[in-house]
């Protein structure tokens, strides 16, 4: 029910950041181009999880956030990967 | 967020005349109670449709062959029946009906955080009940595919699935719009000092469940959004004439549904929580171990699913994995058991209405608790699997469990709710003669599935006619059971003596307010301190 | 028990914070579902996933990333220009995210247009027809991932329209932000989402 | 009770029997002990005999207790449910295989050597294995006396297997809801001793139709085997397919790539309609239930299936 003061962010927080994501982008289309066999898929994925981190902690402020909010969000994550394994237990071992 | 100023502390949310009058006071409301309320009334509205529907069966079962309805209408009738006591029923139960009456009140506060989305919410919800209520009356014959719409059935059968898809969507969307309210309700809006190791049980189970709600619920969201742009446009996801498997369906499904059943046993846990200590006028025993379990089911719950699949042909990795997972979910619901009989011990035991009920949920949640075991072990779900094991299994569970908690709740709340007692005597008769019909139709079953008699039969053998005649003559007297408790019940609200604040003396925060609470519960929040907590007697 | 002091209910930024992240995490389980029946039908269906991704434009998904990634920062910029109490900035960076989500749809619209031509849609002739069972269900998925997540784009720009008015109104201001933030909580998902489907769809062949 | 009168029918009953009866065993135990204590202790401190709560709290020895019992029982009861199962799942190698064909609503077992059958005949004391096809939607495979049960599903290849050890007639369910004939699609499995088995197997004669019936006979008893009439009716009424009664040599209604247009029910379009059911649906019923029967039936079973129809006006 306070209405704690927000941290203001910089725009060059920002600049920055998008900087980053486009690097990656252009990253990822590069390694997909080239033929690297099984390792294009978990490359691909590594950059996009990169990607999504700084999405999160900066452009979705958890950073600037009490810790609760970064554990939920850990937690949900958490789960998904969890259900995603466990489903595999299926696909992979049949 | 409602202005808050100018609402009177001394009349009762019942009596308060707001901005409307009549019906209208009651479906614009954005007070928690009133909506509880609302819930509640739809709730019975569709449970006894399912109640006649649960019976149609029953009576058709009483001999093989036709008794009073062909094979197609008995499809129809034990999907609906499922549709409506999972979707409509157990699921939304508890937490739309007595959480949204009693956890601001609970924790202290004057309302959940979002009141109007609290409304919507019951919107959405009977938009979703009219979509599958429509699904019967219109199109091309009622949905015939048993609550679990297993693909490839589900996009080959001709009958109308589209609206009941839907509708069971539109629900899941109103189940989730509950549980994310109620979880910010329980981080913001405690009551001073009230920390989580002071919350009651109930509210604690709530906010276990609302997570689960939050992070199932959308899985079997999208996975029915499929099955329907499957029957539209053949996208070919489930169907293997083009590439799909049904057994990923089985997955997402399971993703879903199980968790789905600890939504329904959680918040049931929490109100007995609350009635034993009640009854025993003593601290409940191992407050922290119950808690701790409740988190624990709300977590482990989420990745046992494939135990009803064992016998899909999922890799031997897979099903033994589910197998012991399966296992230790059972642990903490014994843990709570365990605590709850315990805190019965050196008690001060007032046998009342609210105990019986208690005490035969810890009856019947064990039989089926303990048959769920019998399925969770693989050699023996291979045997039991889809016969008629599982549905005892299941009733006994879901309904012994859920059924017998909100019973339990009602008969424990409804002073607080209506602010008049019931007719004790009849409240105990109609408990004693729903308890025997419950276990004369349910019992049967577990016979019969070791047997080996499938489920979904509308047709049997004659060696399975005995066992079905005792359930069949069960599911009479339960009926019985339920018209009594019903007429009672309603009588009451209308006639009943008053009642006072705190009849039973309980010490969680809802017997701190006048007895019906008034529209914003509290005139001042109360203020935890120290040595307060919900059950120091 | 002591009774304290009545406190009234009002904003509650947090709050309303909490409620739409827990509304997001409800968005990415409803993704999840459609990203396991992706991993596991790619993990059945190799070849033909990677045959299939071949018809996927690289560059027009490219250019929609880089899109939206844009948009994402300039909303996000928009929280910081409103606590600065820039109302005029705020307004511009969300007229920009708005167009860039406005032609990110185009993009999409002119892409499916293209499929559609080929022949390529659910239930098409040409699909049952000449395709192999794991590219109808490549096919399958990315109409229907794509399709849900334009259909966020959509939700995203108009929930963006509702707070620009509330912003030139000044309903929303520097210390009643909530609808602000949580419009760009809500479009950063939208992105958080593209991020993966992207690479699955367009890169990996 | 089967689990009680322990049949011996195959050679998965003692693991599976063995596994219920330990889990039986402990969850009586604990229904029975708690129900007990409870009862003892709702009348033991009953308001009238014990007026004064004693406040306890908790006891966190108890709750380890009562944490790690359970957790080994319940690890016991995995294993042997995980014993029971196991051999289910590796035929051995010399298994005798027989293909079931699941459709909706009945089972076909096909042999080796051509036989079909709507029985399952089964040698004694010899390995069997059963691969499970299923042409349209997910059934299961049940049989009780065997503790046996696996889903047949559809683009799937499956298997089960077992040694029946016991002569005699069993029930066969299937047990995955289909559809509405779902609870009549059971059948029966006849284990013989071996040699018994191997006369009847040797017999092909009872293949070749028709040396003994009439042609319309054999037509009709195709038909009953294959289930087609668990869809069509003979008398006339609807049922999910159009009836037979007064098909043969009439006109019939029909859309076909989204044209509707007429045609006449002569030789050419039953054969059709078997082999190829979703080319020309029949308007007022749904696409799709129908399966092909190609390679189920042969030509001449269908000549023999049509003598049969045009008997029906
Ligand atoms: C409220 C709902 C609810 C709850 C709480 C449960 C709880 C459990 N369920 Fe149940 N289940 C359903 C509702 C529920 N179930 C439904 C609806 C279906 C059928 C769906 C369909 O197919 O239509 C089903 C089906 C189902 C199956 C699939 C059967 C099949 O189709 O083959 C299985 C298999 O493992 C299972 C297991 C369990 C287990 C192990 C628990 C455990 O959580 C139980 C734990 C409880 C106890 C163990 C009892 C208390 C403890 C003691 C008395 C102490 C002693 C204990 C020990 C020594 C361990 N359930
Ligand atoms: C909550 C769940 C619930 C409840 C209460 C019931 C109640 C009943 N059920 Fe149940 N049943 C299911 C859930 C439930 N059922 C499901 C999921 C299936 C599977 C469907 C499928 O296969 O797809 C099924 C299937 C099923 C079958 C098996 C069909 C088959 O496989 O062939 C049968 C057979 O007789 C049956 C009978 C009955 C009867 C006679 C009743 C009733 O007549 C009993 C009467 C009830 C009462 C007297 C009071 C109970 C009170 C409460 C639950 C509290 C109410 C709460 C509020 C109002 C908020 N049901
Ligand atoms: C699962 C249900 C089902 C089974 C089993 C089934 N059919 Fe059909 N049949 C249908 C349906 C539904 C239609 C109508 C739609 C269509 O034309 O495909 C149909 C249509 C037909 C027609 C065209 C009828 C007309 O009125 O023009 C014929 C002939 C036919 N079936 C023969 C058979 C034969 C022979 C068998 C068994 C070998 C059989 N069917 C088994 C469901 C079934
Ligand atoms: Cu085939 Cu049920
Ligand atoms: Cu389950």
């Amino acid at each position: 029910m306070t209405n704690e003061k927000h941290h203001i962010v910089p725009y060059s927080t920002y600049a920055i950041i998008l900087a980053a994501l486009l690097l990656f982008t252009f990253l990822s289309v590069a390694i997909t181009g080239i033929e690297l066999g099984e390792f294009t898929v978990a490359g691909a994925l590594l950059l996009a999880t990169i990607k999504s981190y700084l999405v999160l902690t900066y452009f979705m402020h958890l950073k600037f956030d009490k810790a609760y909010i970064r554990i939920m969000v850990g937690f949900v994550f958490l789960v998904f990967l969890a259900v995603i394994i466990i489903t595999f237990l299926d696909y992979y071992f049949r | 967020m409602q202005a808050s100023s100018h609402i009177p502390h001394d009349v009762s949310y019942l009596e308060y005349k707001g901005k409307h009058n009549g019906l209208l006071s009651w479906i614009l409301s954005t007070d928690h109670k009133r909506i509880g309320l609302l819930y509640m009334y739809s709730m019975m509205t569709l449970f006894l449709v399912g109640v006649v529907l649960g019976l149609a069966m029953k009576f058709e079962l009483i001999a093989p062959g036709k008794t009073i309805m062909d094979a197609q209408d008995y499809n129809a009738v034990f999907t609906v029946h499922g549709v409506i006591m999972i979707f409509m029923i157990v699921v939304p139960g508890l937490p739309a009906v007595f959480g949204n009456f009693l956890l601001p009140i609970m924790i202290g506060a004057k309302d959940v955080a979002f009141p109007k989305l609290n409304l919507a919410s019951w919107y959405v919800y009977i938009a979703g009940a009219l979509l599958v209520i429509a699904s019967l009356l219109f199109g091309d014959g009622s949905p015939d595919t048993g609550w679990t719409f297993y693909a490839p059935y589900s996009f080959k059968t001709g009958a109308n699935m589209l609206p009941a898809i839907f509708g069971a969507f539109v629900l899941g969307f109103s189940s989730i719009l509950t549980g994310l309210n109620f979880i910010v309700t329980i981080h913001r809006m405690r009551a001073p000092g009230m920390g989580w190791t002071k919350m009651p049980l109930f509210p604690w189970t709530l906010y276990g469940t609302a997570w689960i709600q939050l992070l199932a619920t959308p899985v079997v969201g999208i996975t029915l959004v499929l099955v329907a742009l499957e029957r539209i446009f053949g996208i070919g996801v489930f169907d293997p004439a083009l590439g799909g498997d049904p057994i990923l369906y089985q997955h997402l499904f399971w993703i879903y549904s199980h968790p789905a059943v600890y939504i329904m046993i959680l918040p049931a846990m929490g109100a007995i929580s609350e009635v034993i200590p009640t009854f025993s006028q003593k601290h409940v025993f191992g407050y922290k171990a119950i808690v701790a379990s409740t988190m624990a089911i709300a977590f482990v719950g989420y990745f046992v699913w494939g135990h009803h699949m064992f016998t899909s042909g999922m890799s031997g990795t897979a099903q033994y994995t589910f197998s012991i997972l399966t296992f230790l979910v059972a642990i903490p619901s014994a843990i709570k058991v365990f605590n709850w009989i315990s805190t019965m011990y050196k008690g001060s035991i007032n046998v009342q209405t609210p105990f019986y009920w208690a005490a035969s949920f810890i009856f019947v949640f064990m039989i089926g608790g303990l048959s769920g075991l019998v399925l969770g072990a693989l050699a023996t779900d291979v045997y039991v699997h889809d016969t008629a094991f599982v549905v005892a299994h299941f009733h006994f569970i879901v309904f012994g469990g859920v059924g017998f908690a909100f019973f339990a709740a009602i008969h424990y709340w409804f002073p607080k709710m209506f602010g008049r007692m019931y007719d004790s005597l009849w409240a105990n008769v109609g408990w004693i003669i729903f308890f025997i019909g419950f276990l004369a139709l349910y019992s049967p079953m577990f016979y019969l599935g070791m047997q080996g008699m499938p489920r979904r039969y509308y047709d049997y053998l004659e060696q399975f006619h005995a066992a079905n005649i005792l359930s069949t003559l069960g599911s009479w007297v339960m009926t019985l059971g339920l018209v009594i408790i019903i007429i009672n019940l309603f009588r009451s609200a209308k006639s009943g003596p008053i009642a006072g604040k705190n009849p039973w003396n309980g010490k969680t925060l809802e017997w701190t307010v006048p007895s019906p609470p008034p529209v914003e519960n509290f005139e001042t929040i109360p203020v935890y301190h120290e040595k307060d907590g919900p059950y120091e007697y | 028990m002591s009774q304290a002091i009545h406190h009234d209910e009002h904003y509650d930024a947090e709050g309303s914070k909490i409620a739409m992240w827990l509304f997001i995490f409800t968005e990415l389980l409803l993704f999840g579902g459609l990203f396991i029946i992706y991993s596991v039908y790619r993990y059945l269906n190799q070849d033909a996933f990677h045959l299939a991704a071949e018809e996927l434009n690289t560059t027009i998904g490219a250019i929609n990333t880089v899109i939206l990634l844009v948009s994402s920062m300039t909303i996000a910029m928009s929280t910081s220009a409103l606590q600065k109490r820039q109302k005029g900035t705020t307004l511009l960076l969300l007229g920009i995210t708005l167009f860039l989500g406005l032609v990110f749809l185009v993009n999409k619209y002119f892409e499916w247009g293209v499929k559609f031509e080929h022949g390529i849609f659910p239930g098409s002739e040409h699909m049952t027809e000449n395709l192999s069972q794991g590219e109808i269900l490549f096919f399958g998925l990315y109409f229907v991932m794509t399709g849900l997540h334009a259909l966020h784009i959509i939700i995203g720009m108009i929930i963006i329209g509702v707070t620009v008015a509330k912003v030139s109104s000044g309903k929303v201001h520097a210390d009643r932000s909530a609808l602000l933030e949580n419009s760009g909580l809500y479009w950063h998902l939208v992105d958080l989402i593209w991020i993966f489907l992207f690479p699955l769809f367009y890169l990996i062949h | 009770m089967y689990i009680l009168a322990n049949t011996q029918a195959s050679n998965f009953v003692t693991g599976v029997d063995r596994a219920f009866l330990v889990i039986l065993g402990i969850s009586f135990f604990f229904l029975i002990g708690l129900t007990l204590v409870m009862i003892y202790f709702i009348y033991r401190y009953n308001k009238k005999r014990n007026p004064e709560a004693t406040q306890i709290k908790g006891s966190n020895t108890l709750e380890v207790v009562w944490t790690v019992i359970p957790t080994i029982l319940v690890l016991v009861m995995f294993y042997y449910g995980w014993a029971g199962w196991k051999p289910m799942k590796n035929a051995p190698e010399d298994s005798f295989e027989i293909d079931v064909i699941s459709r909706m609503w009945n089972f076909t077992f096909e042999y080796e050597n051509g036989k079909k059958t709507d029985t399952l005949f089964i040698p004694m004391d010899k390995p069997v294995k059963l691969n499970l096809i299923s042409v349209d939607v997910i059934h299961s495979v049940y049989i009780p006396a065997f503790r046996v049960k696996e889903d047949v599903v559809p683009g799937r290849e499956k298997f089960m297997w077992f040694i029946p050890q016991k002569e005699g007639i069993f029930e066969l369910f299937c047990t995955e809801y289909c559809g509405l004939q779902h609870s009549y699609m059971y059948n029966w499995v006849k284990v013989m001793p071996e040699d018994q088995f191997n006369s009847w197997y040797a017999d092909t004669t009872i293949l070749v139709a028709g040396t003994v019936d009439s042609p319309t006979a054999s037509g009709k008893r195709i038909m009953t085997n294959i289930g087609c009439l668990a869809c069509h009716s003979l008398d006339g009424s609807k049922l999910v397919g159009p009836s037979f009664k007064g098909l043969y040599g009439h006109e019939v209604t029909v859309k076909a790539g989204g044209e509707t247009k007429t045609v006449v029910a002569d030789d050419e379009y039953i054969k059709r309609s078997i082999y190829d059911p979703n080319s020309e649906i029949v308007e007022g019923f749904p696409k799709g239930m129908m399966q092909s029967y190609q390679g189920q039936l042969s030509d001449d079973d269908i000549a023999l299936m049509i003598e049969y129809l045009k008997t029906l006006k």
